[in-house]
C-alpha cells in the first residue's frame, strides 16, 4: 500500500514536472524523421527498431540543437509493403509522397526495399527535397542517377553495402579461400531477382574469370523455389569445392537444410538471409556449422571487438527490444543515419534540405560499421579496414552455435574451418 | 543424376498432391472453393509453432492439436460464413479468398515474420538411396501422402460417412431425399479439407520455414493441380501431381530452375485448350454442350 | 405496397417516353440529377485537390474503371479474380510500344487498349467454355504465372521492369483523362447493360440455358463481354504506365485482382454505378488506413466477408432506393 | 397421307457414365403434325429433348432435320435453324418484366433474319406475342416482373418465348405441369393454333387427357426405351404401355 502510493506520489509529481518544465522544449514542433519501408519484414522491422533506438538515444541526451534551442526527434514510420510480392510500385511510392505531404518530416531514413521502388522514388524525394538515407534497396543505378544529375538528386543518400561493394567482399572471400585453400570450382546459386542476378554475374566476371577459377554452373532461383536439390546433385556431381549462394528469401532456408541433409561436402559461402542473425543456429537445427556468410554492414546482427561502438548498439539494441537483432543487412545503417542526419542538422543550424545535405555530404564519422564517408554518388564507402571506411563482416559458423568473423583480414576472429568431407586442394 | 532427379521428382509430386489433395476434396464432396485453403495451411503451421514455442508442448502433441484446431475453423468458416452464401460461386469464391487474405496478412502484420519460425524435421537425419542423399522428412512426406491417399480411399468406400460424401458428391438433390443432411456433409467437407491441410503443412514446412506469402503459393499450387487433373477427380489430382511433379524436376535439372513456372503454366494453358475441364474432370453439367 | 408500385411505373415511363420526364422543372431535376452530380462532382474535384489527393483521385478512378470491368464479366457469368492480367497486360504493350519504338502515349495507350483487349480474350477463350468456378481459378493463376514468365524469360526488362517511358504532357491531362474515359465507362456501359444486348449478356449469367434456346450463341456473347471488359483494365493498365513511367512484374499484382472486387461488393454488383461508389469509399478510405500498413489488407477481408454475407446487395442499391423513396414522400404531400 | 418428316431420329444413344438414360430410339415427325412422347418419370423423355437440341451429345445414332444431319451442331445453331423447346422448370429472368423476358429470343439471329436482316421493334413485338398467349393487353400484368407471376403466366411466357422463334418444329417439355385444369383448357388452343399454322410440334406431357385430345401420334417410353409408337387410340390400348406406365402410375 505504502509503496504504490507512494509511487503514485512519484508519478504526479513526475507529470507535473513533465508540464511545467519542459515547455521550453515542447513548444518547438519536435524533428521529424519519417520511416518508410516495408515494416511487415524482418529487416524493416528490425530497421524501424534501430532508428527508434538511436531517436531515444538522442533525445535522452537533449535533442538536436538547432538555434538555440534544442528540439526532440520524432520517428513517423509507414508501411509501403514494396518488399511483398505483388504489391505494386505506384502504391509504396504513393505511401512515400502521404508521408511526406502529411508528417512533414524533415528527412526519410530506411527507405523502399526494392530497387525499382527507390528509383522511382528518387524523383518524389528530388520534388519534395527531403533528404533520404536509404539502408536496404542496393543498386548501384542510383548512384548513377545522382551523379548524372547531381542537383536534383542530391537529396538521395545510402548508408548499406551496395551491390558493387558487395561484390567486393564476395570476390574478397572468395579470393581468400583459394589462397587459404587452393579451392578453384565454385557453383553459383542466385535468386532471380535484379540485385542477386546481378551480383552474381559480375563477380563471375570481375573475379572467377579472371583468377581462373572454374564456374561449374549458375543457376537463378524464382522467388518460392522450394527444392533445391538438382543443383545440389550438380555441385556434388562436378565437384565443386564452393557453392556461392546469394538469396534473400525465406524460403532460401530450405537450401541450407537441403544442403545439410544431402551432405554436399562443399563450402557454403555467400549470402543467405537467414543465415545472418543468432537464432539461425537454433532455426536450422544445429545443423549450419562451417556455412559461411556475409553480413552486409558490421553492427547488423554482428560486432567486432574490434570496433566497439557496433557491440554497444547490438547489445543496446537487445537489451531495449528484449530480443537479438537478426537482420544482417540494414539495422546498423539505419541507427547509424539517424545520428548522421542529427550532427549535420547541428552543424548546418537549420532544418532546410539543402543545409542539411551540404552537411551531410561532409559527413566523417566513426560510427557503428567503421568510418563513414560518402562518395560523389552518395553512398557509403565501403572497404576493408574500419579505420578508414565501413565495413562489413564475412561471419562463419562454428560448432557450438557461434559465429566467428573470418574476413575480412582485419577484423577476423578465426580463420576458415572446411567442413567434413572436403580437405584442401594445396 | 537421373536417378536422384527421379528420387527427388518423386518426392515433389506427393507435395504437390498432399497440397492439392484437400482442395479438392472439399470441391468434390460440397461444390466449396475454398479459396482460404492456403492461408488454413499457414495457419497451421504458426498454430504448431506457437504451441511448442509459446506453451511449450511436445512436438507431436503440438502437430495433433494444429490439425484439430484447423478443422473446427474450417468447420467454424462454412457455419457462420460459406451457410449463408451456399450455393452462390461469387460469394463463396469471394467469402473464402478474403478470409484467406486477412489470415495470412494478420500474421504479417503480428510480426509473425523470420526464420526464427520454422518446425524441426520430425527425424533429423539422411539415408541414401540408390546413391542419392535422401533426408528422412521427405520419406515421411511421401508415406504420409500414401497413408493419406490409401485412408481417403477406404474412408470414402467402406464407411457410412464417405459413402455419403460420394452421394453428395454424385448427386447432391437424390442424396437429399435419403435424408442426407447437406448442410452438415458440406460443413464436414470443409473441415476435412482444412485438415488435410494442416496434415500437409505439418510434414511438409519442417523442409524450410514458414512464412505468410508461401499461403498464394500453396493456393496457386493446387489450383494449378486441380485445373490439369480435373477439379474433383481423386485419380486427377494424383495424375496431374505426378505430371507437374515430374516435369518441374526435370525441367530444373535438364534445362534451368526459372523455367519451372513456365512448365506449369504451358501445361495449364495446352490442357485448357484440349480438354477444358481437366484431364480427369467428368462433372456432368461438363457433359453439356454448355 | 401502393408506393412500391409507383415506383415501378416511374421507371418505366421515364425509360419508354421522354415527355413524361420534360413535364416538369422537378421531374427533370428528379431525372438527371443522379446524372450530373458525379459528373460535375469529378470534374470540380482535381481543381480543389492538392496534388497529393489528386493522386488518389487518379487511383479512384482507375480502380473504378477495374471495377467495372470486373462488374461487366460479373453480370455476363464470370467471376474473376485476376483483373491484373488486363490491366498488366495493358500496361506491358503500352510499355513495350513505347520504350522500344518510341510510340507515343496518345498512339500506344489506344493500341494497347485494343490489343490488350484482343489477347487476354484469346488467352481465356478456352475457360469460357466451362461453367462454375473454372473461370475464377484460371483468371487467378493466369498473372501470377505471367509474372514467372517475365522473370525466367527476362523479356520486357524482366525483374527490373522497364523505365523511361513518355510521361503525360501534364497531370491535368492525367487526372481529366482517366476521369472522363471512367465516366464514359460508367455512363456508356450502364447504358449497354440496360439495352437489349446487356439483357442478352445477364441473361447469360442467369439462365445460359435458356439464353441457348433463343438460338443465341453465348460463347460469342461471352467473347464480346471478355474483350469489352478486358479493354476497360487494359486501358487502365496503359494509363498507369505512363503515369508513372514504369512498367514492370508488380503491374500483374494481386492487389489489383482483389481491390476491383472489393469495390463492387461493397458498393453493389450488377450496377456499375455501385462498382464506381465502391471505388470512391474504398481508395480515399485505404488511404486514410494507410498508418495501419498490413492491416488494411485485413480490414479490406473482413470488409470484404460482412459485405458478401450480410449486405449482398452493396451501399447502391440501397442508396438508389432511399433517393426514390423520398421523391414519393413528395408526391403524395401533394 | 405421306408427309415429309420434318425431324428423324435414328438409333440414338445415350449414356451418362454408365447408366443408359437413351437406348437405340428410332422416330420421326411428320410436317404438321403433333408427336406426343409418354411414359413414367425417370424414362428418358427430358433427355430425349436434350438430345434433339443437343444440349446433351448423342453417344451414338443421328439425327436429321428437314433431311439435314444435325447432330454435330452445337444447341444455338440447331435452334437457329428452326427447332424451339420450352423447359419443364420455367426459369425466366425474375427480376425483369414480363415483356423483357422476350426480348433475348427476339434478339437472335434467326429473330434478325426473319424480319429480313433488321431487327424490329422488340418491346411492341413482345407485347403482340405476349396477347397471343393470353397476355391481356389492357392489364399491367405484362409489365410486372415475372418474380410475381402466377405459374399459369410463366408457362405461357415460356411458350410465347419459343414461338418468337417462329420455329417449324416445337418441343414441349411439360408445358403442362403443375397448372390447373382451367389453366391447361386456356392453353390447349393456343398450342392448336400452333398447329394450324403448319407447325409441327413435339409435345411431352404427364397428361394423357389432354394430350390425347390434340395428339396425332404418340411414342412411349420406358427405362430409355421406346416401347409403343402408333396413333393414339392403338397406343392407349397396347398391353405393353399399360404394363410399363398406365398400370404403374395408377
Amino acid at each position: 500500500m505504502k509503496f504504490s502510493k507512494f509511487f503514485t506520489v512519484c508519478m504526479l509529481h513526475a507529470l507535473l514536472f513533465f508540464f511545467i518544465f519542459t515547455p521550453g522544449v515542447w513548444a518547438k514542433k519536435p524533428i521529424v524523421i519519417g520511416v518508410p519501408t516495408s515494416i511487415g519484414f524482418l529487416e524493416g522491422k528490425e530497421c524501424l527498431k534501430s532508428v527508434q533506438l538511436a531517436v531515444e538515444e538522442i533525445n535522452e541526451k537533449g535533442g538536436v540543437k538547432v538555434g538555440n534551442e534544442s528540439r526532440m526527434l520524432k520517428v513517423e514510420s509507414l508501411d509501403i509493403r514494396d518488399a511483398a510480392p505483388g504489391v505494386p510500385v505506384p502504391e509504396a511510392l504513393l505511401g512515400i509522397e502521404k508521408l511526406i505531404l502529411e508528417k512533414k518530416p524533415t528527412a526519410l531514413v530506411v527507405g523502399p526495399f526494392r530497387s525499382e521502388a527507390l528509383m522511382a522514388a528518387m524523383d518524389i524525394i528530388a520534388k519534395y527535397k527531403v533528404p533520404l538515407l536509404g539502408t536496404i534497396a542496393m543498386s548501384p543505378a542510383s548512384e548513377g542517377k545522382i551523379k548524372k544529375n547531381p542537383e536534383k538528386y542530391k537529396y538521395i543518400f545510402r548508408l548499406c553495402l551496395n551491390a558493387k561493394y558487395l561484390v567486393k567482399y564476395l570476390a574478397g572471400t572468395m579470393g581468400f579461400i583459394n589462397s587459404q585453400f587452393g579451392f578453384n570450382k565454385v557453383y553459383i546459386m542466385n535468386q532471380d531477382v535484379a540485385w542477386a542476378r546481378k551480383t552474381a554475374e559480375i563477380v563471375k566476371k570481375v573475379y572467377f574469370d579472371k583468377a581462373g577459377w572454374e564456374v561449374v554452373g549458375m543457376e537463378s532461383y524464382p522467388t518460392g523455389t522450394s527444392d533445391f536439390s538438382s543443383a545440389l546433385m550438380k555441385v556434388k556431381a562436378k565437384g565443386a569445392q564452393v557453392i556461392l549462394p546469394i538469396f534473400d528469401m525465406p524460403q532460401s532456408g530450405i537450401l541450407v537444410k537441403q544442403w545439410n541433409a544431402m551432405k554436399v561436402p562443399s563450402l557454403m559461402a555467400g549470402f543467405i538471409s537467414p543465415l545472418a542473425g543468432p537464432s539461425a543456429w537454433k532455426t536450422f537445427n544445429k545443423k549450419i556449422e562451417g556455412a559461411i556468410n556475409v553480413n552486409f554492414e558490421m553492427g547488423s546482427a554482428i560486432s567486432s571487438d574490434k570496433i566497439p561502438l557496433s557491440k554497444t548498439f547490438v547489445e543496446s539494441y537487445e537489451k531495449r527490444w528484449g530480443k537479438k537483432l537478426e537482420a544482417g543487412h540494414g539495422p546498423a545503417p539505419s541507427y547509424e543515419s539517424v545520428y548522421l542526419l542529427a550532427e549535420a542538422i547541428e552543424r548546418a543550424n537549420s532544418l532546410d534540405p539543402d543545409a542539411i545535405v551540404e552537411e551531410l555530404e561532409k559527413t566523417d564519422r566513426q560510427g557503428v560499421m567503421g568510418r563513414i564517408k560518402f562518395d560523389e554518388g552518395h553512398q557509403t564507402v565501403y572497404d576493408m579496414d574500419p579505420d578508414k571506411a565501413a565495413v562489413a563482416a564475412v561471419v562463419q559458423w562454428t560448432d557450438a552455435g557461434k559465429r566467428t568473423i573470418v574476413f575480412p583480414p582485419l577484423i577476423a576472429e578465426g580463420k576458415i574451418k572446411l567442413p567434413k568431407g572436403l580437405a584442401a586442394v594445396k | 543424376m537421373l536417378i536422384g532427379t527421379i528420387i527427388y521428382a518423386l518426392i515433389n509430386s506427393v507435395i504437390l498432391c498432399l497440397i492439392a489433395m484437400g482442395f479438392n476434396l472439399t470441391f468434390g464432396i460440397s461444390g466449396v472453393a475454398n479459396f482460404a485453403y492456403g492461408a488454413f495451411y499457414i495457419l497451421s503451421a504458426y498454430t504448431t509453432w506457437i504451441m511448442i514455442n509459446s506453451f511449450h508442448l511436445p512436438y507431436f502433441l503440438s502437430v495433433i492439436f494444429s490439425i484439430i484446431f484447423t478443422m473446427a475453423l474450417g468447420a467454424l468458416m462454412y457455419q457462420v460464413v460459406l451457410k449463408r452464401v451456399r450455393g452462390q460461386a461469387i460469394s463463396e469464391v469471394i467469402a473464402t479468398f478474403a478470409i484467406g487474405l486477412s489470415i495470412l496478412e494478420l500474421f504479417r502484420y503480428f510480426g509473425f515474420v523470420g526464420f526464427e519460425y520454422n518446425l524441426p524435421p520430425f527425424i533429423d537425419a539422411s539415408v541414401v538411396i540408390m546413391g542419392t542423399y535422401v533426408d528422412v522428412q521427405r520419406i515421411i512426406i511421401v508415406i504420409a501422402g500414401i497413408i493419406l491417399v490409401l485412408a481417403l480411399w477406404f474412408f470414402t468406400h467402406n464407411t457410412s460417412l464417405g459413402l455419403a460424401f460420394r452421394g453428395i458428391a454424385q448427386d447432391e438433390r437424390t442424396a437429399l431425399t435419403f435424408g442426407i443432411d447437406s448442410d452438415k456433409i458440406a460443413t464436414l467437407a470443409v473441415s476435412i479439407g482444412a485438415g488435410f491441410a494442416a496434415i500437409a503443412a505439418s510434414v511438409i514446412i519442417p523442409l524450410g520455414t514458414i512464412s505468410p506469402s508461401d499461403g498464394y503459393d500453396i493456393l496457386i499450387k493446387a489450383l494449378a493441380v486441380c485445373i490439369i487433373g480435373g477439379l474433383g477427380s481423386t485419380g486427377g489430382v494424383i495424375f496431374a501431381s505426378f505430371l507437374i511433379g515430374f516435369a518441374e524436376r526435370f525441367t530444373d535439372t535438364f534445362i534451368g530452375s526459372h523455367w519451372t513456372m513456365i512448365v506449369s503454366l504451358a501445361a495449364i494453358l495446352i490442357v485448357l485448350i484440349v480438354k477444358p475441364s481437366g484431364l480427369f474432370g467428368k462433372q456432368k453439367e461438363l457433359e453439356e454442350r454448355i | 405496397m401502393k408506393k412500391r408500385k409507383e415506383r415501378i411505373d416511374r421507371g418505366i415511363k421515364a425509360r419508354s417516353g421522354d415527355i413524361f420526364a420534360l413535364s416538369s422543372y422537378r421531374e427533370m431535376m428528379y431525372l438527371s440529377a443522379p446524372r450530373f452530380v458525379p459528373i460535375i462532382g469529378f470534374l470540380i474535384l482535381p481543381l480543389l485537390l492538392g496534388v497529393y489527393w489528386q493522386k488518389v483521385l487518379l487511383s479512384v478512378a482507375v480502380f473504378a474503371l477495374l471495377a467495372i470491368s470486373w462488374d461487366i464479366l460479373a453480370q455476363t457469368g464470370m467471376v474473376s479474380l485476376g483483373q491484373a492480367l488486363f490491366f498488366g497486360v495493358g500496361a506491358y504493350i503500352t510499355g513495350a510500344l513505347n520504350h522500344y519504338w518510341g510510340v507515343p502515349p496518345f498512339i500506344s495507350i489506344p493500341l494497347a487498349t485494343i490489343f490488350g483487349g484482343i489477347i487476354c480474350t484469346l488467352m481465356l477463350l478456352p475457360v469460357l467454355r466451362l461453367r462454375g468456378i473454372y473461370f475464377s481459378m484460371v483468371t487467378l493463376i493466369i498473372p501470377l504465372m505471367l509474372v514467372r514468365v517475365i522473370e525466367a524469360t527476362k523479356i520486357f526488362g524482366g525483374t527490373e521492369g522497364l523505365t523511361g517511358m513518355t510521361p503525360l504532357p501534364s497531370r491535368w491531362v492525367e487526372v481529366y483523362l482517366v476521369i472522363g474515359i471512367m465516366l464514359v465507362c460508367l455512363f456508356g456501359f450502364r447504358r449497354m447493360m440496360d439495352s437489349d444486348y446487356g439483357l442478352v449478356l445477364r441473361g447469360i449469367c442467369d439462365n445460359d440455358r435458356s439464353v441457348i434456346n433463343a438460338g443465341i450463341n453465348i460463347y460469342w456473347y461471352k467473347t464480346q463481354a471478355l474483350f469489352i471488359a478486358s479493354s476497360i483494365g487494359a486501358f487502365a493498365g496503359a494509363l498507369m504506365t505512363h503515369v508513372y513511367m514504369f512498367v514492370g512484374m508488380p503491374v500483374f499484382a494481386l492487389d489489383y485482382s482483389i481491390f476491383p472486387i472489393a469495390a463492387v461488393v461493397v458498393g453493389g454488383p450488377g450496377t456499375l454505378a455501385g462498382a464506381t461508389l465502391g471505388a470512391c469509399l474504398l481508395v480515399p478510405l485505404s488511404e486514410a488506413l494507410r498508418g495501419f500498413g498490413g492491416l488494411r489488407i485485413v480490414f479490406y477481408g473482413i470488409f470484404l466477408v460482412v459485405f458478401t454475407v450480410a449486405i449482398p446487395e452493396g451501399i447502391f442499391p440501397y442508396v438508389q432506393r432511399k433517393y426514390n423513396e423520398f421523391e414519393r414522400w413528395v408526391e403524395v404531400d401533394k | 397421307m405421306n408427309q415429309a418428316k420434318i425431324l428423324e431420329a435414328i438409333n440414338i444413344n445415350k449414356n451418362f457414365g454408365g447408366v443408359q438414360a437413351v437406348k437405340n430410339i428410332s422416330f420421326e415427325v411428320n410436317k404438321g403434325e403433333l408427336l406426343g412422347v409418354i411414359g413414367p418419370n425417370g424414362s428418358g423423355k427430358t433427355t430425349l429433348v436434350n438430345l434433339i437440341t443437343q444440349f446433351v451429345r448423342l453417344s451414338s445414332g443421328s439425327i436429321k432435320f428437314k433431311g439435314k444431319k444435325i447432330d454435330h451442331l452445337p444447341p444455338h445453331k440447331i435452334i437457329g435453324l428452326g427447332i424451339s423447346r420450352t423447359f419443364q422448370m420455367v426459369r425466366p429472368f425474375y427480376k425483369l418484366p414480363a415483356y423483357k423476358n422476350m426480348i433475348i429470343p427476339l434478339y437472335s439471329p434467326r429473330a434478325k433474319s426473319l424480319l429480313g436482316g433488321k431487327y424490329g421493334d422488340r418491346d411492341a413485338m413482345a407485347l403482340d406475342l405476349l396477347e397471343e398467349v393470353g397476355f391481356e393487353r389492357d392489364s399491367f400484368v405484362a409489365y410486372k416482373p415475372a418474380g410475381v407471376l402466377p405459374q399459369g403466366y410463366l408457362k405461357r411466357l415460356e411458350l410465347a418465348k419459343a414461338m418468337s422463334l417462329q420455329p417449324d418444329l416445337m418441343i414441349l417439355d411439360e408445358l403442362f405441369s403443375g397448372l390447373s385444369l382451367a389453366e391447361v383448357a386456356s392453353i390447349l388452343p393456343i398450342v392448336e393454333k400452333l398447329l394450324q399454322k403448319g407447325i409441327s410440334i413435339i409435345m411431352i406431357e404427364h397428361r394423357l387427357k389432354e394430350l390425347f385430345k390434340i395428339a396425332d401420334r404418340v411414342i412411349v417410353l420406358n427405362y430409355g426405351e421406346k416401347i409403343a409408337d402408333g396413333y393414339a387410340q392403338e397406343v392407349m390400348e397396347s398391353e405393353a404401355v399399360k404394363n410399363a406406365y398406365l398400370g404403374t402410375e395408377a
